[in-house]
């Protein structure tokens, strides 16, 4: 039975990674990054893993693949053509020998352990409780630089994402009734709601000439 | 004061006077310099008479004394210290050398007034005869190589002293070149000795030399042939010679001085100096006499076709020299130094007279051109005269008991020498040919323009200046003979001086009569305490009957000359045309300069270029350098080509590095 | 099943990903490839951790589905930031920097 | 391990683990002033985002570096062994908090701190140091992992902040890419070393190494456990730019902020050298027979790729970072010995490499500062006359570099030769010494256009390359007008100030420590010292 | 007065006179070099003769780390050089003091720096301080090269330091090594100094590598065939005054540097490489020798032969015999003395030629410059080594050494002599003698110009009458850095006694 299960899953995991790579569209390169993290949730409750599965599936299906949705959509992902470089051919073979290495590796230990199914399964292995017992105590350090990790994240997409002026499409339209726009729009500041429109000491690169600056060299 | 203290102050004599001259070459008027160098000669001179007196006042057994003032270079087993050997050797050498040098320094007064050069002339004259005395005094063989040196480096500055004639400056370093090599034979020489007595010191080698070699011991003979090429090359022997010749170019006193009378009779000494080695290393003695021997018959056939004035005198001292080496290096000591004194007689003589006869003819050597001086400058033909007759060995002049002497001394030696004492004898006779064809074109016969032109009076000058050699247009403003020529009838210093030697020249022989006296025998006797050859002398008959088949010989080359070139003035171009290839191979000099051109000089300077062009541009700089650098540079470019700016590119890259490790752990494992 | 058969699997998911990395241009592609090389090695955590029945995997397993999606979001800032300043969105473009 | 039954679970029961404070001090202040600076940049007044920030940053590793020296010999390892302290880490960490000291003071007036805002500038730059902190003493796999990411993370904001050049995007983005494909690698190699030993945390891993708990005889060929060793070699080697994971160095270093290069270019990479050190001679000593020679390998390529790579570059800061590849291969020549005098020369290296970098990168700032493209090396031509006080510490740098007497430089190449000669890898030294030899021919050529290549050259040759932009808006033209004009106009030299500060005092640092070099080297012995188990 | 003072007091004053306005620099540290010239000269009046050890040592620990010691002292090998060092840095101070340098606070602060360098090497009795020094002396003459040269100075003094630096490097880690192993061989701590060094001798293969090492280093400082790669370039572009005491004194560090830690340390080496160096020695002399009388460009000639002069002191060096070394420190002396007024002759040629330094150009220049002419005359036969210059018991001793040792390279190395007087007589003849040159506008020589020249010639003919004063100081202390080699060449002590002995009865 968890034979059929592993292979169903394990089909499941690889196609959905083939998608990945093959699917010409963004969309459905996401679409079948979704697939692959589902069918490897599966993977993890069959090695009994139920609160690693579980955060598969709400952390990465959930939020991070919206989140992936969310971008296609902003910037359009088309289609992109094939690459014509001749890593088209090498990189495969690449992967493949990669992979022959990996599982001589894998399976050419003299570990006992690969073999079997795994240690004798005790009752609460895996738990949300144990884990987070775990978390708790030894992993402390790591759990707790794991939340600050998250907050450089969100730091680090506020600081790269957030709209500057001078580089937003329809810049003349927006300049006529956003005057001036302050350095920090769209900073935390902002968000904070911290700040009203006044007069920041603007800073003389926030005056560039389309002209005289042509994107890709902006002096 | 003892007899050292005077050597130290011959020395000083002419060193302090080159100094002041030098020092002095802004401030001292018109012909002080001159003065002032022949007083510091004379002084010299004086000092040496000294000496003289003080060594005689010594028993016979003490007469070699030594003197040192400091440490010249002695550490880790060499001991060269700043000493002097005063024995009769070297006074009687002093005395010649100090007393010439002040005659020739009276003549030149007058004769180089005029030259740009005045002072500079002195002040190397005066360095010539310092460095000759220390030559002579010398107690080491460090100092003796110094003054080795020494002499010809002044050589070099008084052949090239009119410096803007690239025929003089070419001559001097010729000069100097050939000296060096002397040099460098002295000093391997000294070595080969110097590793087996461990000491420099004179002396002190004579003392060790028959203990430390055997017989004939390869390390002495070659060691002596090495020092037999510093005499060789100093005295213009073959194959060393060919620099006398053009040494020529330098102002007729310097050929007098130093060409003539002291410098290249420095190998003389030598052999003398060094007899205790010599005589134990007989195969290189013998080498040496055969050298002389060569080079007095090389050097008289050239005198005899040489039309320059000058050279003909210089071929002749060549000969002469040959004469004395011979006779030092076969052992008669007595006999060469007795010639070395009479030859630095009548050659300087000789060449004051020549030098006069050429002022006449306005600077021109040119035999060819000269006739007839007998009445323009009657002086100047009497002192020519007795300076022939006696370089030719006629009775009873100087040279005719001095060469004599040693061609003697051969015949009873007996064996080889034998032969070359009949050398000897042909030599003289090709000597009394070419002398007397100089006296008999030079002042008999018609008179040629320069010598009428003196009859009425007024000496002849040259309106364009030029180079005798090349008869290139002189360069005047500097380092040219000058304007104005002066002629012995004219200068009383000239005078005075050409007549002295005159006399010396006429009576020297009497020094030295077989069977009535030998003064310079007994005097030289301690130098030579040590030698076996020194003390067999043939019998008084012996040395008589060699006298007169030398005067006899003497006078029939004299009545040769005369038939060719005054009762058939024709004769000469005769016999050019009978012997043409011995002729052709007499007036180009043996082809001796061509020689050493093609054998040394040319591949030299080949391999020069080659080094330069070939070796040093392609081999090091593009090669060496260059390789490196391009190495360097390709792995950098194939390094940068790789930075493509593609990611995609990177990623592959550190794929295949993060498989190759992991190979490498696999297989490791 | 044998535990080796969950690493047989994580190492293919590693090397597709590494595929995906190198022949895919579009910069979210790549990113979706580096989350499967990420997922890999969950895969090969939990499977190891299965094996010795030890959390310690899961746990670790966990931080690296955290790091996972702070590099996504890191990278979609980015891709979002070049877009709003009109960079081809195509990593062969990206070749300003190079040599 | 014994399991308590889930019924019994509540909170209560769970004690979290005892906590040295004073060990664990250094990471709280780094923690607490990136957050302190995070929320004072949001404050409104442009004073407090200007002037506060960069001030409390100054205050923070101030107070970082005071707790380190104050808690120097102070071994210990906590929070459950999670984190070990002890003078290795220590030192490491003094040379992370100076360079990020160094890269706070370049990056006032630095565009992409204010294009990001300086808070969140600042805080993520802080973050990165903690990250770097947590690294180097990291025990345990998951920490090491956490660390390896706190570090990188920010890094690739930081790179790309400066969003309004499309270079320093790229960076990023490249950056971003191909450290995420870095740490896949490693989080891949960690997990196949935990699969092979069953254990996250270094000790046991050695034990069971070596010892025959998991398995008798040990793991010593076990390929499992090789290929993870393999695989986080490149994890590590990547971060510390060993060829040939090198290729992301210069352009990242040439795209990004200078003043982040400078910070990448020393603390990430003493960071990485430093994990090396750890995990190698902690972790898996137990199969150095096996490693070292890869190492030795990878260290002799990197000495000849980088070197050889700098040779043709116009910019100053590509030839840095090529230098940076070249004496990453050096410090790896030094772990390869594995044993406390390796290690020594190892830290003394960084701690050398430290200061003449740093002078470096601040005069590049300078220049940038001044004018158009002064990452070129064409801006630099005629410096000796103009600015000596930017062209000296630029010379130093560069000789202490290339190992010249009387800079640190020379000291630190002594050390490491001296430890390889020790350690029977001699041809080792000679490879150092041979790419010394090849490094001169760009380490003079920087001392050459400053000193003896005339301004006018320069000023011909002063183009604004794609991607050159000048820090003060339309300064182009002024400032070459300036570098024509010779002498640069004072409210430039005074807009330097605090740079050319950096500049002469790291400077200096260099000659000083060149001079008088023993503090620093008890200071690495120490180090060495603090790793024991191998002689 | 330690030794410390003198070899820092020309950096003190380079910095201090940096103070001073740029007119006065020059002028300034001319007149203040006087003091270091001053100090060495103390120290050679106290100087105590007949001692085979080390006077005036300080000693302090630099690294404890790794038994460096900051060791400097004198002994009868370096007491001259120093002195030597000081004369030609002052002399080339005062030649330049008379001239306009742009930026001339650098350009006296790096020739205070090099002065200081190269004291400290000659000092030092410690192998890696020694080390150091070495490779710290050529940063000052890349910067005055690259700065105050003429033509491809850039080109030329890039490759000039990367030649020497390679080297260099490669001795740094043999001198390392030379510790390092020392100290596991024998189980000591780790120490630099060369008087514990002597006695620890590594083993026979350790030895030959690290010789070839140190070799490389001093071989492409000097240079010899065939490292002089960068020679003609360098010397071509070097500034007057750097190339006059570079090839007066840097390159005699080279020279020294075998005497003092080749032999020492590595005797079996220099046995067993023995005939090695000497045909080195010997192809440098000849291949030199051939370029320096083909070669056109005054200043070249004086170049090579500059390196036929090194060559014959290495020559000196490895007969291995103590009159060799005894020469070789003599002409270490006599060359520097000479080589510098040639190159400020050089340069005062080339003022009166337009600036060319082509003989091919001169010609004549005696007329209307005596004094110059005579000073050159002196200093070119010194050059040429004629006997009764010292130069000539220089080589004397060294080629007396060398025909002990081995007789056939001695003989050839005569061939060298004769062509020193070729070369040396062409350069003085083509530009003094023969007819006035195309160029050539001859006047006479200003008392600017002539005073170092002249200085240096005074001493030149202080040395020619007394050379003793090159060979009393150092006599012991050869004897003592020649033994170990000499022991290991099969000369027994006893038999070196015997040989140098017997001349003193």
């Amino acid at each position: 039975m968890s034979a059929v299960l592993f292979f169903i899953a394990a089909i499941g995991a690889i196609t959905g990674a083939v998608g990945v790579v093959m699917l010409g569209s963004q969309f459905y390169s996401v679409l079948a990054l979704v697939i692959h993290l589902v069918a490897l949730a599966a993977l993890f409750l069959l090695l009994r893993a139920e609160f690693v599965a579980a955060a598969q599936v709400i952390v990465y299906a959930g939020a991070v693949m919206v989140l992936y949705v969310f971008v296609v959509a902003y910037v359009g992902g088309g289609d992109e053509e094939a690459t014509r470089s001749g890593l088209r051919f090498l990189g495969p073979l690449l992967a493949l020998a990669l992979a022959v290495e990996l599982c001589v590796a894998l399976l050419g230990t003299a570990l006992k352990g690969i073999s079997s199914k795994g240690a004798r399964f005790v009752p609460g292995f895996g738990t949300p409780a144990d884990i987070g017992k775990l978390f708790l105590t030894k992993f402390l350090l790591p759990f707790e630089l794991a939340s600050l990790l998250l907050l450089v994240a969100a730091v680090g997409a506020i600081v790269l994402a957030r709209r500057r002026r001078g580089l937003e499409p329809d810049e003349e339209r927006e300049a006529r009734y956003h005057p001036r726009l302050p350095a920090w729009v769209g900073s935390m500041a902002e968000a904070g709601g911290l700040t009203r429109f006044e007069e920041p000491p603007a800073p003389p690169a926030a005056e560039p000439e389309p002209e005289s600056a042509p994107i890709g060299s902006q002096s | 004061m003892t007899a050292t203290t005077f050597g130290w102050l011959v020395l000083l004599c002419p060193l302090v006077g080159m100094v002041v001259i030098a020092l002095g070459y802004k401030v001292l008027p018109g012909r002080t310099p001159g003065w002032i160098a022949t007083a510091a000669i004379g002084l010299s001179f004086a000092c040496a008479v000294v000496m003289l007196v003080k060594l005689l006042d010594l028993p016979t057994a003490h007469r070699q004394l030594t003197s040192s003032l400091w440490n010249y270079a002695s550490s880790v087993g060499v001991n060269a210290k700043m000493g002097i050997l005063v024995d009769p050797l070297s006074v009687f050498m002093v005395l010649v050398v100090s007393g010439v040098s002040t005659l020739i320094h009276l003549y030149s007064v007058s004769y180089m007034s005029g030259d740009r050069g005045y002072t500079r002339f002195f002040a190397y004259l005066n360095y010539f005869v310092f460095s000759m005395l220390l030559l002579l005094l010398a107690g080491n063989f460090l100092l003796l190589i110094v003054g080795w040196a020494f002499v010809g480096a002044a050589s070099y500055l008084l052949i090239s002293f009119w410096y803007r004639r690239t025929t003089a400056t070419r001559a001097g370093i010729k000069a100097f070149v050939i000296n060096v090599v002397g040099d460098v034979g002295l000093v391997l020489g000294t070595f080969f000795i110097f590793t087996h007595t461990g000491t420099l010191d004179f002396l002190q080698t004579f003392a060790a030399v028959p203990h430390v070699f055997h017989h004939n011991s390869t390390d002495l003979v070659v060691g002596c042939l090495l020092l037999l090429v510093g005499a060789f090359a100093k005295s213009a022997q073959v194959p060393l010679h060919t620099w006398l010749p053009d040494a020529m170019e330098g102002p007729t006193p310097v050929s007098a001085l130093i060409h003539a009378a002291t410098m290249v009779t420095a190998g003389v000494y030598l052999i003398a100096r060094m007899h205790p080695l010599f005589e134990l290393a007989p195969t290189a003695a013998d080498i040496g006499a055969v050298g002389g021997c060569l080079t007095l018959l090389i050097a008289g056939t050239i005198g005899l076709t040489v039309t320059d004035v000058k050279r003909v005198i210089a071929y002749s001292t060549m000969s002469q020299i040959g004469y004395m080496i011979m006779g030092a290096a076969a052992g008669a000591y007595s006999g060469a130094l007795f010639l070395l004194m009479a030859h630095a007689f009548f050659k300087a003589l000789l060449f004051m007279a020549a030098g006069s006869l050429i002022a006449a003819m306005a600077g021109n050597q040119d035999l060819d051109r000269m006739g007839g001086f007998r009445r323009a400058l009657p002086f100047t033909f009497g002192c020519f005269l007795i300076g022939g007759m006696a370089l030719s060995g006629l009775p009873p002049f100087s040279g005719w008991f001095s060469k004599d002497d040693i061609l003697a001394f051969l015949d009873h030696r007996g064996g080889g020498f034998e032969i070359m004492g009949i050398a000897g004898y042909i030599g003289a006779i090709l000597t009394a040919i070419y002398t007397f064809r100089l006296i008999f074109r030079a002042f008999l016969g018609a008179p040629c323009p320069e010598a009428k032109e003196l009859e009425e009076g007024h000496l002849a000058h040259a309106e364009v200046p030029t180079n005798p050699q090349t008869g290139e247009v002189e360069d005047t403003d500097v380092g040219f003979p000058g304007p104005e020529h002066h002629i012995a009838e004219r200068e009383w210093p000239m005078k005075v001086a050409m007549g002295t030697l005159a006399v010396l020249a006429t009576v020297g022989g009497f020094l030295e009569v077989p069977g009535v006296d030998d003064a310079i025998r007994r005097f030289l006797e301690p130098s030579f305490s040590t030698s076996q050859l020194a003390a067999s002398v043939p019998s008084t008959g012996a040395d008589w009957i060699g006298l007169v088949i030398g005067a006899a010989i003497a006078v029939v080359g004299v009545v040769i000359a005369y038939r060719i070139w005054v009762l058939a003035p024709g004769t000469a171009a005769v016999i050019r045309e009978r012997f043409a290839p011995l002729y052709r191979l007499f007036v180009n000099k043996w082809y001796f300069d061509e020689i050493i051109d093609y054998a040394i000089v040319r591949p030299a300077q080949w391999f020069g270029q080659v080094a330069e062009t070939v070796i040093d541009r392609t081999l090091v700089a593009e090669g060496i350098t260059g390789g490196t650098v391009s190495v360097i540079g390709a792995v950098s470019a194939a390094v940068r080509r790789t930075q493509t700016g593609f990611l995609r590119y990177y990623v592959a890259l550190m794929l295949l590095g993060v498989s190759g490790v992991v190979i490498y752990f696999l297989v490791a494992g | 099943m044998a535990i080796g058969w969950y690493l047989a699997v994580s190492a293919v998911i590693f090397s597709i990903g590494a595929a995906g990395v190198l022949v895919r241009r579009s910069p979210l592609v790549v990113l979706l490839c580096l989350e499967l090389m990420l997922n890999a090695a969950n895969l090969a955590l939990v499977a190891f951790s299965r094996m010795w029945g030890s959390e310690d995997g899961q746990v670790f397993a966990l931080i690296v589905m955290v790091i996972a999606a702070c590099e996504v979001t890191v990278g979609l800032g980015l891709i979002v930031a070049m877009y709003r300043r009109r960079m081809p969105l195509d990593v062969d473009d990206l070749r300003e920097l190079q040599g | 391990m014994t399991r308590v039954p889930p019924i019994h679970i509540a909170a209560t029961h769970i004690k979290g683990p005892p906590i040295d404070w004073v060990g664990l001090a250094p990471f709280v202040t780094l923690t607490i002033g990136a957050l302190l600076v995070l929320l004072i940049g949001l404050l409104r007044s442009p004073i407090a985002r200007e002037r506060i920030v960069p001030a409390l940053s100054v205050v923070t590793l101030a107070v970082t570096i005071g707790y380190e020296i104050a808690t120097f010999h102070h071994q210990t390892s906590i929070i459950s062994g999670a984190l070990r302290i002890d003078d290795l880490a220590l030192i490491l960490d003094l040379v992370f908090a100076i360079a990020g000291l160094a890269a706070v003071i370049l990056s006032v007036r630095e565009p992409g701190a204010t294009d990001a805002g300086h808070g969140e500038y600042h805080s993520l730059l802080l973050f990165s140091i903690l990250g770097m902190a947590v690294l180097v003493s990291a025990q345990n796999l998951v920490t090491l992992f956490i660390g390896f990411e706190l570090l990188s993370i920010p890094l690739y904001i930081l790179c790309a902040s400066d969003s309004r050049r499309a270079a320093s995007l790229e960076s990023g983005l490249k950056y971003l890419v191909i450290g995420s494909v870095g740490s896949a690698t490693l989080v891949y190699g960690l997990a196949l070393i935990y699969g092979a030993t069953g254990t996250t945390d270094f000790v046991p891993i050695s034990a069971a190494i070596t010892g025959s708990s998991v398995q008798p005889g040990g793991l010593l060929n076990d390929p499992l456990l090789l290929t993870g060793i393999a695989l986080s070699i490149v994890g590590f080697a990547f971060k510390a730019s060993v060829a040939p994971f090198h290729q992301w160095t210069p352009d990242v270093y040439e795209g990004a902020p200078t003043p982040i290069t400078a910070f990448m270019a020393t603390a990430t990479k003493a960071a990485a050298i430093g994990v090396f050190l750890r995990f190698f001679d902690v972790a898996v000593i137990g199969v150095q027979s096996t490693w070292a020679p890869l190492l030795a390998a990878l260290a002799t390529i990197t000495i000849i790729v980088g070197n050889v790579g700098a040779l043709g570059q116009s910019s100053t800061k590509r030839i840095l970072a090529y230098s940076g590849v070249g004496q990453a291969g050096y410090m790896l020549a030094g772990v390869v010995v594995g044993t406390q005098l390796g290690i020594t020369a190892t830290v003394f290296y960084i701690v050398t490499y430290l200061p003449v970098n740093l002078a470096a990168f601040a005069v590049i700032v300078a220049r940038q500062r001044q004018r158009a493209g002064g990452e070129d090396l064409s801006a630099l031509a005629g410096l000796g006359t103009r600015q000596p006080w930017l062209a000296w510490p630029m010379t130093i740098a560069m000789l202490s570099l290339a190992g010249i007497p009387g800079t640190v430089g020379f000291i630190g190449k002594l050390y490491l030769i001296r430890a390889l000669v020790g350690g029977n890898y001699t041809w080792l030294a000679v490879m150092i010494v041979v790419g010394s030899m090849i490094s001169l021919g760009y380490y003079l050529r920087v001392v050459a256009t400053m000193w003896m290549s005339s301004p006018q050259a320069e000023s011909a040759s002063a183009r604004v390359p794609a991607g050159g932009r000048p820090a003060i808006a339309g300064g182009s033209d002024e400032a070459d007008a300036a570098d024509a004009g010779g002498w640069p106009t004072p409210d430039r030299a005074v807009a330097n100030a605090e740079v050319a500060a950096v500049a002469v005092l790291f400077g200096a640092a260099g000659v000083f420590f060149g001079i008088i070099p023993s503090p620093l080297l008890q200071l690495a012995a120490h180090a060495g010292r603090s790793i024991t188990g191998i002689f | 007065m330690t030794l410390t003072i003198l070899i820092w007091l020309p950096l003190a004053i380079g910095v201090a006179v940096s103070a001073l306005p740029p007119a006065l620099v020059g002028r300034a540290t001319a007149i203040l070099s006087l003091a270091p010239l001053g100090v060495a000269i103390s120290f050679l009046a106290r100087f105590k003769i007949g001692h085979a050890g080390l006077q005036f040592v300080t000693d302090h620990t630099w690294i404890s780390a790794f038994g460096i010691h900051y060791k400097v002292g004198l002994d009868g090998l370096n007491v001259a050089l120093v002195v030597l060092t000081t004369v030609l840095f002052t002399a080339s101070m005062a030649w330049s003091a008379t001239r306009e340098w742009e930026r001339p606070r650098l350009f006296y602060f790096f020739l205070g720096l090099a002065q200081s360098a190269v004291l400290g090497a000659f000092c030092a009795q410690d192998l890696f301080l020694f080390v150091a020094f070495f490779d710290l002396m050529l940063i000052p003459f890349y910067f005055l090269t690259g700065m105050w040269g003429t033509g491809e100075r850039v080109r030329a003094t890039t490759k000039l330091v990367i030649y020497t630096l390679v080297g260099s490097f490669f001795m740094l880690v043999a001198a390392i090594a030379t510790a390092v192993l020392a100290s596991n061989a024998y189980g000591t701590s780790l120490t630099f100094v060369l008087s514990s060094l002597q006695h620890l001798q590594l083993s026979h293969t350790s030895q030959d590598w690290v010789f070839l090492c140190f070799a490389v280093a001093f071989l492409v400082k000097m240079p010899l065939v065939p490292f002089h790669g960068w020679l003609a370039d360098g010397y071509r572009s070097m500034p007057i005054p750097a190339v006059a005491v570079f090839s007066g004194v840097l390159s005699k560090v080279a020279a020294y540097g075998f005497l003092k830690i080749v032999l020492p340390l590595f005797p079996y080496a220099s046995v067993h490489y023995q005939t090695l160096m000497l045909v080195i020695a010997l192809v440098s002399i000849i291949y030199a020798t051939s370029l320096a009388f083909t070669t056109t460009q005054a200043r070249l000639v004086v170049a090579y032969s500059s390196v036929a002069q090194l060559a014959f002191i290495v020559l000196g060096i490895f007969s291995l015999r103590p009159q060799g070394g005894q020469g070789a420190l003599l002409q270490m002396l006599n060359h520097g003395l000479v080589t510098a007024p040639l190159f400020f002759i050089v340069a005062a040629l080339a003022v009166r030629c337009g600036g060319s330094e082509d003989i091919r150009e001169m010609g004549g220049l005696a007329f209307r410059a005596p004094v110059l002419a005579a000073l050159f005359l002196i200093v070119i036969l010194a050059n040429l080594a004629m006997p009764g210059s010292s130069n000539f018991a220089g080589e004397f001793l060294i080629l007396l050494g060398v025909f002990k040792a081995k007789l056939a390279i001695s003989v050839i190395a005569f061939l060298g002599v004769i062509g020193a007087a070729v070369y040396s007589l062409r350069v003085y003849i083509r530009t003094m003698h023969n007819p006035l040159g195309p160029k050539a506008h001859s006047h006479e020589i200003s008392w600017r110009d002539a005073l170092p020249i002249a200085a240096l010639v005074v001493v030149i003919l202080a040395l020619a009458f007394y050379p003793q004063f090159g060979l009393r100081r150092s006599d012991q202390s050869l004897r003592a850095t020649m033994a170990p080699a000499e022991v290991q060449d099969g000369l027994s002590p006893a038999a070196v006694v015997a040989v140098t002995g017997s001349g003193r009865r």
